[in-house]
Order: structure tokens, then C-alpha cells, then sequence
């Protein structure tokens, strides 16, 4: 792949900084990611709220329109469907990477305003020092044994992962069509509270070690990294569901008031270079550019080996864009009525 | 020799006004301070409680605090305010009236102050982690129930992140807190009011209730308000035991203004301004009975 | 058999003894003053009566019963303290009505009382005040009034004038006085003020590290105090220094001037040295006063204190003070000049350390 | 009396248990980091975080300024109500009563509407603005805590006696601030500079809204991304306002200079 | 031109006129007290003098110089608070020193100084000691020293003794105006004791109601008071009710029993009723008292107050109260005694209202 242009290096450099948003550092090998893009650049990376939604990341743009402090994200890593209506509402810029050619085109805009950049598989990790029984199943989640013990990766109202989970669900209960997927995605967690099942609370590594959360549906790849950074205590199982499993792309795009355009220029080459698509993949993240990687034998096969096995890939359900958005509607504006996890 | 001619003599009234200018300009910086980072910003909220996101005035957003969801939080969060505040007020008596009246040696009374100092402020992040290794499901006490006792404390039902859950949290910080502020109003429990009771033929449940608890009510209730207010505005401790997903009332509206879902800014100002009604009421309520507890410490 | 009877009564704290064999009989009706500097236990023993301290040693009887085992709300004694100690939360009738309260009694007959004892303390007027609304001065009396109000058998005050103003002071230990001799009531009154003491008691008990020094009427421990401490405490007094020249005659020298005293020395040899103690107010210049006895020497200086001119004089070493009332005609004597006091032999007291 | 003490036994036990129970959890939860042996591998996992020494060293940096600059605006502030405006003191009281009062988060979005890069006063246009931005929120946040404990000092020394004296033996008004107030009341500013640090160590809402690497949101991140380091987080966290509150005994002990019992 | 003049001074807070047309003189080396019950504006012409008040009107001048322009901090003057206001983060030696090192002057001169006036106080033993380790008594002597270390023109002493003990206040005193003598300076001291500013004062103001109703020394104040304030306020005093018989002769009446004044009653018709003063320690029983003058009447009661007896006998509806020293030799007279009493026409004082 060819490098960026020393301008734009040198532009970059001059703005020094960059501020991303929403990169947790075991999300998709972010850390690492980041500390290459900082030692290859010398740039500083300004990491705001690393816990932040998709939703939470869009809000950001809007709320920093005119504010150009370090308050204000350049970049934004979100889930699929935030990308076209981001663009609707102008929140983004159009960029186009030296590699732009070698995504896929399903996976990014035609314009250069957002371009998926990793994806991977909803499952769900498992405490099996509390669960015994690992579920198998999105059916096996209602038994009465998990009671108090299932969480979602994030509140479905803000967050993409959350979403996707609902989706997922929706997808096992048999339902093709979109808006249908998302009601019977909402009836089945609305099912899983009633029978206590589910915790209002965000599933994190930490609320699955010590075990206020010992299910979380989350993707694969945090799933792994979680059981990587526990190193065996307690020990975490990943599993993909029989049934319903749903893949998720994320996108990654440039804020309309980036105050550091260059840096995220640069930022973006450095996603989309193949040393950036490998640190993905070291996070167990599926980099948009995996195929044409694969092809190119640009893949170490120790890294292959630690992925999930690729039969559970088989399986796998991309919903288009228009899918994903009509899900989305459906579940994130019945979530409180329908489900409404609440204290109690 | 004392016998005065009684010219009136008229008083300089410009030295007098310098005086007053100079006088106001002692307090100044802290009145541009307190308008500049603490009135200013919470009007500006306070006006945008009114406003639509156009800026033109309404009372919808006042009207949308009526939403189930939105009642709810406030519903549960003055739950969990007024039960901390109820229990942390009646143990923090109980413990404040063992280091003061109950005789105890004074070791033992510095050393719960000292403490209570520490823990009063020992809210936050960190007590949520306090508790979850404590009471979560793979916590020391629970471990410990199941282990020794077999009794599975989650079977039970009981979550931290529950109700309960948070109350017996946030009652770390709220117990402390009462004694470190009822423990002067006991000590100004002058030990002759007992005598003078028990001299008169009262016993002691008859001085308790005729003397002490109608002298220390304004104290105590006033301590429970702002107990009350100090919960209804924590956030730090709730985030982080549950990561921002549940429906109380300061993480509504973190996420109303931060967040992204309603949309709507205005919203979150009407919730705040509801939130400052709340502990506004409350904290006057609570300066009011000082006023009137202090009256009588005289 | 006396009303109030101690009898060998002692308390300790810890290791501590701070009242030692205390021994004391009231009669009913009586007027004692407890007197005495701080920390010399009358607070103890008034807490004793009362029954907030128990003694460890010794007996307490009223009226013959023995009331060790009686719990303080059990004694029906009232008390009143320095501090006053009026209940905050309640108006003067509420706190004055409290015992009566406590004790059952019909409204009606509660609301009478309260009315009788405001009377007697002349605030009837102010019944529905707080205690915080009212001076010191009527605090106390209120106080007062409260433990009178349920015809104790005996009234403890402690200090309770200690907080008041010097005008205040007065008048109310006199207004404490009548109203104590026209209910009859037998009472103790602790004070360290000797003026307080002497105007008001019948019988004064002069304390000094946890004992009873001496027990007499003011006259008795004023004019014949029984031991040095007495002397000092009570009273200004001059110490003299004198040496015994013929004990069977009782023939003392002041510096080089011979006094025959009317105490006896008998128990000194010729050459001791011996304490005497005289009144600033026993002796005079004036020619026309009675007198057998006089002493000169240098005067060394002269105050004027209002109505009495204290005069400080040297004689053979001893600085002695003598007081002379003021008056326009009265010349106080200047620094140097010599001058001669003139005194009765009997007021020159010898003092056993 | 013995029914009494004995229940006054029983309230200081039942308090104490609820009080180091989960201390005790904590202390153990964080030790349990390795499956089948206690170790100290939690707290060496936080201490080698550069992100834990970065976001301690700048809080603890924010608590310093903060007590600095708060006690140079409140201790004038408390001392010339005390002085000069006695019918001005309700007021200031209640003023520095609102942080109570308001949450902190409400603030905090007024400031980001306010002092944002196209504002009147730019102050979050840039890094150094930002900082000082969160050094004025945290002296408002303390203010309830600092003015308090400066104002009890103060009254226990009779600033205005205190003046007059100075003055009339010459001094100027810097002499009476600098050499006769503030070293007399340093009882109040140490006790108003340790809650402050304890506040200013554990805050939330600031940090995170402002965006500024503090200790606060970096507890947040690793109390949902870890699991054991949690615990020893908050370990640490609990024995930093212990030695804050040890400190200030210890300095409040040492320093001879307690004001004259009148 | 006196050394301090107050000329016309006036103090209003608001709408109050708390000083009103205040005038003094005070010599050079002079030692004046402000005597007067509370609030009646002692401390408020003090503090005008200090500088910590403007007065709404009037002159005040110190040598000369007109100092009202001049902030406290520039007038040169000692003063000594009741509080003692020692600065409580300095020692004994720092607190001294304040002074003197604001005036910069150099260290040994400053060591050397507080030397001398730790000497002057006795306690250059404690110099290292802080204020709190010290009794009242000690700080009040520091604050004395630090007030006079810098040599100020004027000391100002507002009730610097108030909050001490008796027996401290007395020899306290007593060293102020020892310490004052021996530096010969100009002092003005505030008190609402009588006793006090009677024996240590050169000249009283005794003030009322924001006025100084009369200036002069303690012997003029106390015997020739100027109005009934005055002589109520100073010392004990019986007010007499009389009725005016022959105004020519000076010859009144009280009750049914005449006497003729030495002061002349001529401004008064005969019927006229007028106001008689008697000091209660003017009179006796004694008939060697040397006597122009004897009132008869039935005692009411005696109340023995150690170094005095003080009987109050009616005398025609008038209660006079009179002092006599006290002695074992002396029995109060029994309360409905007839007793008769024995003073100097010149005594009985003619009272203006
Ligand atoms: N509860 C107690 N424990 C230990 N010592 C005590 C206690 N109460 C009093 N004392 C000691 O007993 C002694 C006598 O005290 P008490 O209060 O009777 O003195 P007092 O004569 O009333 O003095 P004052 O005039 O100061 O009131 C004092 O030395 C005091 O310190
Ligand atoms: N700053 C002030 N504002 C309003 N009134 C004042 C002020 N200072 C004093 N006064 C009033 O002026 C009057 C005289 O006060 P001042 O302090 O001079 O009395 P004082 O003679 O010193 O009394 P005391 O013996 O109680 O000290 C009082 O009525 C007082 O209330
Ligand atoms: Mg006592
Ligand atoms: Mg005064």
C-alpha cells in the first residue's frame, strides 16, 4: 500500500495532536494501534471518553460544533448505521485513503465520508467460574439458572454493540424482515427482564470477572480480548450462538469540525495501512481490508491460528445498511417502554 | 469643665461613602468568581430548561419531565435518597450518641471522627469498587455466606444494583457524614438538662422525649435533609457500579445533555433544574432548621 | 435527729479522694452555704445529695431515711445549676410546670402553681417566653422557680449566681434569700464568692481539699476562723510576724515594739515566732477610736477605693493594711509619713498553720 | 449507666463492622488477582499503568492549584466579611452553600456553553484554558468545604481585635493578611486543603466533561475494563484521604501556634 | 494646648448618636480613665482616638497635630484590648518585637527593646512561650509590653482587666500604673469598674449616654459628684427624700427630723422637696463618732458582709443603708432596734436631677 504524502505528514505534524474518541485500549487492539500510529508519527493522540456509544460520539461532534478545545473528537469510530445518518446531518468529511480501493464497496460510501474499517460476530462471554452451564443458544439465555446474570456490552438506547444484540436476538427468533428482527429483538430482552434474567448494567470485563455480570453479549472480539487480559482468572468462554449470528461492520469517519483535519488524515492512512489492519486483527477484529490481506499472503499464520474458528463466520448474517437502520429505529425508541430495565 | 457648646457639626459624607467602595471592593473577586463559574452557568441552564432548541420559550420541556421513564428516575432516585438519608441519619445518631453520651472512652470517640472524616468523603468511584468487592457476586461477604453458611445471598434475590443495593452503598458515605455533623449538636446537649430532667422526677425515657429529641430535632432532621440532598446528587458512586445504564436521576441526565438518544439539551436542563429544586429545597430546609437548632446552642 | 444528716461521707475518683470524711447536720429550714476555692469538691458533695454521684463511703439521710438507694428522680430534691439549664425547647411556664408534669398532676393545679412561683419571682409576665429571649438574671430566677415548684425537701444551688453581673449578683442572691426564708425551705448553696457566702447563710461550710476547714454562722468564720486557711480565705487579712517574748504574759514584739496579746502563747517558747492575723478594718489612726493597743511605723502607700482609703504601712518589716472609710474630711496619710494604728488587743488572732 | 454503655458498646460494633467489612473485601478482592495465591500482582499491574502515574501526578497537580488559588480567594474573602461586611456574611454563606446545592454536572455544561473556543472567553479553546477552566470548577466545588472551615477559624481568633492591634502597632494591610491571618487561621486552610484534595482526587464529573486526563475518569475506565486492579485502585484511593486526614492531625498537632483560649 | 485634645467630638452609627459633643484635655505623662456603664461610648471616643472610627464631627489633636487624617497604623499609639488580641502564632519575644520590626528597625536594637520591656513586665523568663501557654494575667502583661514597645505618643487600655480574676486584677493594675508612672506616659484607660478607676486614675471622666457627665479626680468625683448619675454610678449612696424648711438657714427636714445642711438650699422654696445624698460609710452608731449631725430611726435589717456590717434603718419612709467596719467587738444592731445615727452636716449632699 503507498504511504501518505509527506505533505500531509507535515500537516499533521504541525497540528500535533490528535483527539479520538471512544477507543477503549483492548477494543480491537486499540491500544496498540495507537501507540504505533504515536511512534510512527510522533503525534499526540488527546483520547477522550474511551467508554463512550456510537450515539455518544455523534452527540460530541454536535456539541463541540464551534468549540475547537480539546474537548472536540477529529475522528469517530461508530457502528455501521451511524455512518449515512452522521452524513445527513453534515457531522462528517469526506476522505478518501491511499488503500480506498482495495474496501469493499458494501462497506463504504461512495463519496469518501465513512468506510467500515473491522468486523466481528455477536457471542456471548462467559464467566465459568459462576456459569457452569454455558449457554448455547439465544433460547438458552432465559433459563431461570442465569437469573441475574446476563448484560448487554452497552445501553441499547446509545450504543451500537447493544443494538446489534437486540438485533441478533430478533434474527434467532426467525424474523427476516428488519423492523421485525428489532420487535421480536425487544420482546425476547423484554422476556429476559421480566424473568430477571437480565442486569441494567454495562457488561464490561470487570462486571465479568467479579461477577455482577456473568454473560455479556458482546462481540467476539472483546469477548476475547477480555479472557486475554484475565489470563485464566476467572476463566472466560466466548461463544458463538447456534443460532442468530450477527455480524457487525463499524465504520470510521472524519468530523465535519475536526479541529485537527490533517492529523486525522493522517490517522485514517495509518487505519487503512496494512500495518494498521494487522493491529486489528491482533485485537481479534475481522480489518475491512482481511480478504484482500488474505490474498496477498500479508498474513502471519499465528495470527490466523488465535481467530475464532471460521465456521462460526459461515453463518454469519451482514444486514445491509437499510436493515440496519430500520432495526435500529425499532429498538432504540421502544427500548424503555418495552423493556425498561430499571433499578429495582 | 464638661459643659459644651452644642454647634451642630455636620458629618463628612464622602469619607463615609469611600468607606462602603472600599468595602465592596474587598468581596469582589469572589463575587465575580462565584458569578462567573457557579450563578452564571446555572442560570444559563436554569433559562434553557425553557427554551427549545431553537431558543424560543417553552414550557414543553417543564411538561416532558412527566414522561414515565424520565418520573421514574426521579422516582427512584428520591427512593434511594430517602432511604440512605433515613438510615445513614438513624445510625449515624446511634453512633454519635454512643461516642458522645454513651460513656465510651474518648479513643474511641476521636477515632470514629477521624474515620468519619475519611469515609464522609469517600464517596465515588472508588466505593462502588468498595462494594462490589464486598457484596457483588464474587465479593468477600458473599463468598463467605455461600462458603461457611451455604447460603447463596444471590439466590435471595438481592443485587447490588438494586434498590436496596445502592442505598446500603451509598449509606457509607451518608452515616459518616451525620456523625461528623450531629456530634457538635450532641455535645451542645448540656449534661445539666439531664440532671435538671432526672432531678425533677423524670426518668429517662421521659427526658428523651420530653427534652433531648425536641431539642435535637431540628439538628437531626435538618442533617437528614441534606443527607437526602447529598445522595440525590451523586453520580460518580452510580456510574461506576453500574456503567451509566441505570435510570437515576443524575445519570438521566448525564446522558441527556452528554448523550445522544432524546436528543434534546433542553430536556436535560428542565431535569437539572428539577434536581436543583429538589436539593435546593431540601438544603434550605436544612439552613432554616440549623438556624432555628442553633438558637438554642446559645 | 437533724433534717439533712451527712455523715463521714467521702467520694473518689479512680486514686483520687476528693471529698474526705465529710460530716455535716442541717436543720429544716436552714441556710448553708457551701464556700470554698475551685476543685475543693462542693460541686461533689452537692452531687452526692442529689444523687448524681454516689458516695463511696459514708451516710446520707432526710428527715431519717437513708437515701443512698433512691435514684435522683426519686429524692425530691431541687436543684439549681450555674449554667441554669432551662430546657431551650420550652417556654418559662412549660419549664416551670415540668416536674409538676412529670409528676401527674391535674392541669389545672399545674397552671396554678407555675402562676404562684412566676409571682414569687416576679415574672409573671413573662411566661410564654423562651429562655433565650431573657437575661441571664431572669434565666436564673426562672431556674428558681422550676425547682421550687414541686415542694422539694431540700434545695441544692449550685453557683448559681457565678454567671451574673456584680449588680445582678446582689440583688438576686438577696431575692433568693427572702424567697428561701418564706417558703422555709432548707438549702445548700455552693459559692466560692466569701461576700455571697457570709451575707446570705445561716451557717457557712468552709471547704479546702475535700474537707470541711470549719462550720459556723459568717460571724463565727469570720471573726474567729479556725485555721489559717479560714483566715486567708475568708476576708482581707494581714499576716504579721511577730516573736515571742513572754509566753506566760503573752507579751509578743512586732519589729521592736511589745504587744500583749489576749490569746494565749502559752504553747511558745520565748523567741518563736509566731503568725498573727489582723482585720484591715480593725485598726485606725483616729485618736477617739477604742483601742489598747497601737503599732507605728512608715506609711508605704495609700489607696483610695471609694468608700474606704486602704493605707499600707511598715512596721519592723510587716506591710500591714489598714482600711479607713472615706470621707471629705479624711486626709488619707502620704507615702512616708509615720503614723500609729490603734486596735484592740483581742483583734490580733494567732494563727496555727 | 451500664445498659447505656453497653449499648453504646453494641452501635460502635455494628457501625464498625459495616465500616470495615468492605474495607476488608476490598483489601482482599484486590489480592486475588492470581487464581490460587494471594499476591500483589493487582497493585503492581497499577503501578506500572503510565496512565495511572499520569492522571495521579496531574490530579494531584489540579488538587495543589486548586488549594492555592481557592485559599487565596477565600481566605481575603472569609476575613474581610468577618471585618467589614458582617451583613454581607448570609449571603456569602449561602453562595458558597450552592455547590451543594447544584450538581456538578449542571456547572459543568454551563461552563462547556460559556467558555467554548467561539465564546467571549475562550477558555477551552485551548489545553492551558481547559486546565484552568478545571482548577476554577474544583475551587467552586470546594468552596463549601474551604470557606467553612476557614470561617470557623477565623472565628475562633477575633480576626478583628487581631487587626486593630496589628494596625495600631503600624502594620500595613499586606503585614496584617500575610504575617497575622493567614498563619493563625492555617488550621481552617489545612482542613479545607485536605477534603479539598480527597475531593479533587476522586472527581468525576469535571474531569470527564472537560475531557482532561484525571484520576477520576481513569478509576472510571479501569473499574469497567479491569477486574482486580478495581480493588487495588480503590485501596489506594482510601489510604491516600487516610493519610491526607493523618497529615492534617499530624500538622495540626505539630503547628504550635493554636489560638489563645479566651 | 494640652498634649491630647478632644474638641466637639461626635460619633453617630446610622441614625444613633452614640458620642455627643465629646470634650477632654489631657496633659502630658497624664493617666485618665473612662468610667461609665456599658454602651455608654467608653470604647467608641477610645477607638476615634485609635483611628479605627472617623468621628462624624469635631477635633482631635495630639501635640498640636490635628490626627484625623492619619490611619491608625500612622498615629503612633499603644493600645491594649480586653481580649489581650496577642497574635497567637508568635511568641512572647515576636509579639513584643511586631512593633518594631514593621518600624524596621535593626535587630539588636529590636532584641534589646523587647529585653528591656520583658524586664519592665517580669516575665523575661518566658519569652519563648507561645500566647497559649501563658494565664490571662501574663498575655494582658505582654500585650501591655507590646503596646509600649514602640514608644507610642498615647496608651490606650480599653477594660484590659475585665476578663481576669479578681485578685489578678487588683496587683495587675496596680503594675499598669506603676509601669505607667515610671514612663511618664500619657494613658487613657477604660473601665466600668469604680474601684478601679478610682484608685489608679490622675483624673476620671465618668461618661453617660454618649456624654462625659463629669471630669475630675477621683476624690472630686467621688465626694463632689456633679449630678445624680454621678453619684449613683460612684460608690454606694443613699438617696434622701427632704423637705426644704427654711432655705435661708439651710434648714430641711427629714421624716420629722430637721437638720441643717452645710450646701446651700437657697435655690429651693421652703415646701419645696429636695434630693439629699448620704454615703452609707458616712455615718455611725459610735457616739465618739466626731458628729455635727444624728438622724434617729427603726433598723430593717443587718447584713454582715465581712469586713462590714451594713444596717439599713427607716428614717421617715427613707431607707438609708450605713456601713461599719466589722469587729468581734461590734453586734449588728437587732432588725426594729432604734438606732441613731451619727454624721457631718457636710457629708448630706444637695442633689440636682
Ligand atoms: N467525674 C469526675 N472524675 C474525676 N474527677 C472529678 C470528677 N468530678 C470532679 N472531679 C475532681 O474532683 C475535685 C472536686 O471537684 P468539684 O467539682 O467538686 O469542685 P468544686 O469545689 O465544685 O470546684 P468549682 O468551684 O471549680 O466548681 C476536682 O479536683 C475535680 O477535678
Ligand atoms: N459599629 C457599630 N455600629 C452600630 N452601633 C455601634 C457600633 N459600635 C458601637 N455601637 C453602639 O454604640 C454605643 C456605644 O458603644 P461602646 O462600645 O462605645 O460602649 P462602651 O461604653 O464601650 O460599652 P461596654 O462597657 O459594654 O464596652 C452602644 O450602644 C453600641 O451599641
Ligand atoms: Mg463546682
Ligand atoms: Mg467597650
Amino acid at each position: 500500500a503507498a504511504e501518505p504524502s509527506a505533505e500531509l505528514i507535515a500537516a499533521a505534524k504541525k497540528e500535533g495532536t490528535l483527539t479520538t474518541i471512544a477507543l477503549p485500549h483492548d477494543w480491537c487492539g486499540y491500544g496498540d494501534v495507537i501507540a504505533g500510529f504515536k511512534a510512527k508519527y510522533g503525534l499526540e493522540v488527546n483520547e477522550l471518553n474511551p467508554d463512550a456509544g456510537s450515539g455518544d460520539e455523534i452527540e460530541a461532534i454536535k456539541a463541540n460544533k464551534g468549540n475547537t478545545g480539546p474537548q472536540a473528537p477529529d475522528v469517530i469510530d461508530v457502528g455501521l448505521s451511524f455512518g449515512p445518518t452522521a452524513k445527513a446531518d453534515g457531522l462528517i468529511q469526506p476522505y478518501k485513503v491511499s488503500t480506498w480501493d482495495s474496501i469493499p464497496d458494501s462497506a463504504k460510501d461512495a463519496d469518501g465520508f465513512w468506510y467500515g474499517d473491522y468486523y466481528g460476530v455477536l457471542s456471548f462471554v462467559v464467566n465459568t467460574d459462576i456459569v457452569k452451564e454455558v449457554p448455547k443458544d439465544w433460547a438458552d439465555l432465559k433459563k431461570s439458572d442465569y437469573a441475574n446474570s446476563i448484560a448487554l456490552a452497552g445501553d441499547p438506547r446509545a450504543s451500537n454493540q447493544a443494538v446489534q444484540a437486540v438485533y441478533a436476538a430478533g434474527i434467532a427468533a426467525g424474523e427476516k424482515d428488519a423492523t421485525k428482527a428489532g420487535e421480536a429483538g425487544l420482546a425476547f430482552f423484554g422476556e429476559l427482564n421480566k424473568a430477571g434474567n437480565l442486569v441494567p448494567v454495562i457488561g464490561k470485563s470487570a462486571s465479568l470477572a467479579q461477577g455482577s455480570t456473568p454473560i455479556v453479549i458482546a462481540w467476539d472480539y472483546n469477548g476475547l480480548s477480555w479472557r486475554d487480559t484475565l489470563k485464566g482468572n476467572p476463566p472466560v468462554e466466548v461463544v458463538v450462538p447456534a443460532s442468530g449470528v450477527n455480524a457487525g461492520v463499524y465504520v470510521q469517519a472524519i468530523s465535519a469540525f475536526a479541529p485537527h483535519p490533517n492529523a486525522a488524515k493522517l490517522w485514517m492512512e495509518y487505519l487503512y495501512s496494512d500495518e494498521g489492519q494487522l493491529g486489528w486483527l491482533k485485537g481479534y477484529c475481522h480489518p475491512i481490508r482481511f480478504n484482500d490481506l488474505a490474498k496477498n499472503k500479508k498474513i502471519p499464520q499465528e495470527l490466523l491460528d488465535k481467530l475464532p474458528p471460521a465456521a462460526a463466520y459461515e453463518k454469519a448474517v451482514f444486514p445491509t445498511l437499510d436493515e440496519q437502520a430500520a432495526g435500529k429505529t425499532a429498538i432504540t425508541g421502544k427500548w424503555d417502554s418495552v423493556v425498561g430495565a430499571n433499578v429495582k | 469643665m464638661s459643659t459644651v457648646s452644642t454647634t451642630p457639626v455636620v458629618s463628612t459624607a464622602p469619607l463615609i461613602t469611600r468607606d462602603r467602595v472600599i468595602d465592596w471592593l474587598g468581596i469582589t473577586p469572589f463575587i465575580i468568581f462565584a458569578l462567573l463559574f457557579l450563578i452564571i452557568p446555572t442560570l444559563y441552564l436554569v433559562v434553557g430548561a425553557f427554551l427549545t432548541p431553537e431558543g424560543n420559550f417553552t414550557l414543553k420541556n417543564i411538561g416532558d419531565l412527566f414522561t414515565p421513564s424520565i418520573l421514574s428516575a426521579y422516582w427512584i432516585s428520591i427512593r434511594v435518597s430517602v432511604a440512605s438519608a433515613l438510615g445513614g441519619a438513624l445510625i449515624g445518631f446511634f453512633l454519635a450518641w454512643a461516642v458522645v453520651l454513651g460513656g465510651l472512652p474518648t479513643s474511641v470517640r476521636s477515632t470514629l471522627l477521624t474515620f468519619s472524616g475519611v469515609a464522609s468523603n469517600f464517596a465515588g468511584i472508588p466505593l462502588a469498587f468498595s462494594f462490589l468487592a464486598t457484596l457483588g457476586r464474587t465479593g468477600l461477604v458473599t463468598i463467605f455466606l455461600r462458603d461457611w453458611f451455604g447460603f447463596n445471598l444471590y439466590g435471595t434475590g438481592f443485587n447490588l444494583l438494586s434498590f436496596f443495593g445502592l442505598t446500603i452503598t451509598y449509606m457509607y458515605f451518608q452515616i459518616p457524614l451525620m456523625v461528623l455533623i450531629l456530634t457538635p449538636a450532641l455535645d451542645g446537649m448540656k449534661k445539666e438538662w439531664r440532671e435538671a430532667a432526672e432531678i425533677l422526677g423524670a426518668s429517662n425515657v421521659q427526658y428523651w422525649t420530653k427534652v433531648a429529641l425536641p431539642i435535637l430535632w431540628p439538628s437531626l432532621l435538618g442533617t437528614t435533609l441534606l443527607l437526602f440532598a447529598n445522595a440525590f446528587g451523586a453520580i460518580a458512586t452510580a456510574y461506576a457500579l453500574t456503567g451509566s445504564s441505570l435510570n437515576i436521576v443524575p445519570i438521566l441526565l448525564y446522558a441527556q445533555i452528554r448523550g445522544d438518544v432524546l436528543h434534546n439539551a433542553n430536556l436535560g436542563y428542565a431535569i437539572a433544574l428539577g434536581m436543583i429544586v429538589i436539593t435546593g429545597v431540601s438544603n434550605i430546609l436544612y439552613l432554616m432548621l440549623r438556624m432555628r437548632a442553633e438558637r438554642w446552642q446559645k | 435527729m437533724s433534717f439533712l444528716s451527712l455523715t463521714n461521707i467521702q467520694k473518689s475518683f479512680g486514686p483520687v479522694q476528693v471529698v474526705k470524711n465529710f460530716n455535716m447536720d442541717i436543720e429544716k429550714g436552714e441556710f448553708v452555704s457551701f464556700l470554698g476555692p475551685s476543685g475543693c469538691g462542693k460541686t461533689t458533695v452537692l452531687r452526692m445529695i442529689a444523687g448524681f454521684e454516689n458516695p463511696t463511703g459514708g451516710n446520707l439521710t432526710i428527715a431519717g431515711k437513708d437515701i443512698a438507694p433512691l435514684k435522683p428522680n426519686q429524692r425530691n430534691i431541687g436543684m439549681v445549676f450555674q449554667a441554669y439549664a432551662l430546657f431551650p425547647n420550652m417556654t418559662v411556664h412549660d419549664n416551670v410546670a415540668f416536674g409538676l408534669k412529670i409528676a401527674g398532676k391535674p392541669k389545672a393545679e399545674i397552671d396554678a402553681r407555675v402562676k404562684e412561683m412566676l409571682a414569687l419571682i416576679h415574672l409573671g409576665h413573662l411566661a410564654d417566653r423562651y429562655p433565650y429571649q431573657m437575661s441571664g438574671g431572669q434565666q436564673q430566677r426562672v431556674a428558681l422557680a422550676r425547682a421550687l415548684a414541686a415542694k422539694p425537701q431540700v434545695l441544692l444551688l449550685d453557683e448559681p449566681l457565678s454567671a451574673l453581673d456584680a449588680k445582678i449578683r446582689v440583688s438576686l442572691r438577696e431575692e433568693i434569700r427572702q424567697i428561701q426564708q418564706s417558703l422555709g425551705i432548707t438549702t445548700i448553696f455552693v459559692t466560692h464568692d466569701q461576700e455571697e457566702a457570709l451575707s446570705i447563710s445561716d451557717r457557712i461550710v468552709v471547704m479546702n481539699g475535700g474537707r470541711a476547714d470549719q462550720i459556723g454562722t459568717p460571724f463565727e468564720i469570720y471573726n474567729t476562723p479556725a485555721t489559717r486557711f479560714v483566715a486567708s480565705f475568708v476576708g482581707t487579712l494581714n499576716m504579721i510576724e511577730a516573736k515571742v517574748v513572754d509566753p506566760a504574759v503573752n507579751r509578743i514584739q512586732i519589729g521592736d515594739q511589745g504587744v500583749t496579746l489576749k490569746q494565749s502563747v502559752a504553747a511558745y517558747k520565748a523567741g518563736d515566732t509566731v503568725s498573727l492575723a489582723l482585720r484591715p478594718e480593725a485598726g485606725s489612726l483616729a485618736e477617739s477610736t477604742p483601742s489598747d493597743t497601737k503599732l507605728t511605723g512608715q506609711v508605704v502607700s495609700a489607696h483610695f477605693l471609694g468608700s474606704v482609703i486602704r493605707t499600707r504601712m511598715n512596721v519592723g518589716g510587716n506591710v500591714i493594711s489598714f482600711d479607713m472609710f472615706n470621707s471629705p474630711g479624711v486626709t488619707p496619710p502620704a507615702a512616708g509619713e509615720t503614723v500609729t494604728l490603734r486596735f484592740m488587743a483581742a483583734d490580733l488572732l494567732v494563727i496555727r498553720d | 449507666m451500664k445498659a447505656q454503655k453497653l449499648g453504646a458498646w453494641i452501635a460502635i460494633a455494628i457501625g464498625a463492622t459495616y465500616f470495615i467489612v468492605p474495607l476488608l473485601g476490598t483489601i482482599e478482592f484486590s489480592l486475588r488477582m492470581r487464581r490460587d495465591a494471594y499476591s500483589f500482582d493487582a497493585y503492581l499491574s497499577v503501578f506500572s499503568d503510565e496512565r495511572f502515574r499520569e492522571t495521579f501526578g496531574y490530579s494531584m497537580m489540579m488538587a495543589l492549584l486548586t488549594i492555592v488559588f481557592g485559599m487565596l480567594l477565600i481566605v481575603p474573602t472569609a476575613y474581610w466579611v468577618r471585618l467589614r461586611m458582617p451583613q454581607m456574611r448570609q449571603v456569602v454563606e449561602f453562595i458558597t452553600l450552592l455547590p451543594l446545592v447544584i450538581p456538578a454536572i449542571v456547572i459543568v455544561f454551563g461552563y462547556l456553553r460559556m467558555y467554548n473556543s467561539s465564546s467571549f472567553l475562550p477558555m477551552t479553546a485551548s489545553t492551558t484554558g481547559t486546565n484552568i477552566l478545571l482548577v476554577f470548577s474544583y475551587i467552586t466545588l470546594s468552596l463549601p468545604y474551604m470557606y467553612r472551615s476557614v470561617d470557623t477559624a477565623m472565628r475562633a481568633i477575633d480576626v478583628r481585635t487581631l487587626t486593630e492591634a496589628a494596625q495600631s502597632l503600624g502594620a500595613s494591610w499586606w503585614t496584617i493578611m500575610f504575617k497575622c491571618i493567614f498563619p493563625n487561621v492555617m488550621s481552617g486552610i489545612l482542613s479545607g486543603a485536605f477534603i479539598t484534595l480527597a475531593i479533587v482526587m476522586g472527581e468525576f464529573t469535571f474531569a470527564a466533561l472537560l475531557s482532561r486526563p484525571a484520576f477520576g475518569p481513569y478509576l472510571q475506565l479501569v473499574g469497567a475494563n479491569r477486574a482486580y486492579e478495581p480493588s487495588a485502585l480503590a485501596v489506594i484511593a482510601f489510604s491516600i484521604t487516610w493519610l491526607s486526614m493523618g497529615l492534617l492531625n499530624l500538622v495540626s498537632r505539630i503547628g504550635r501556634s493554636r489560638p489563645a483560649k479566651a
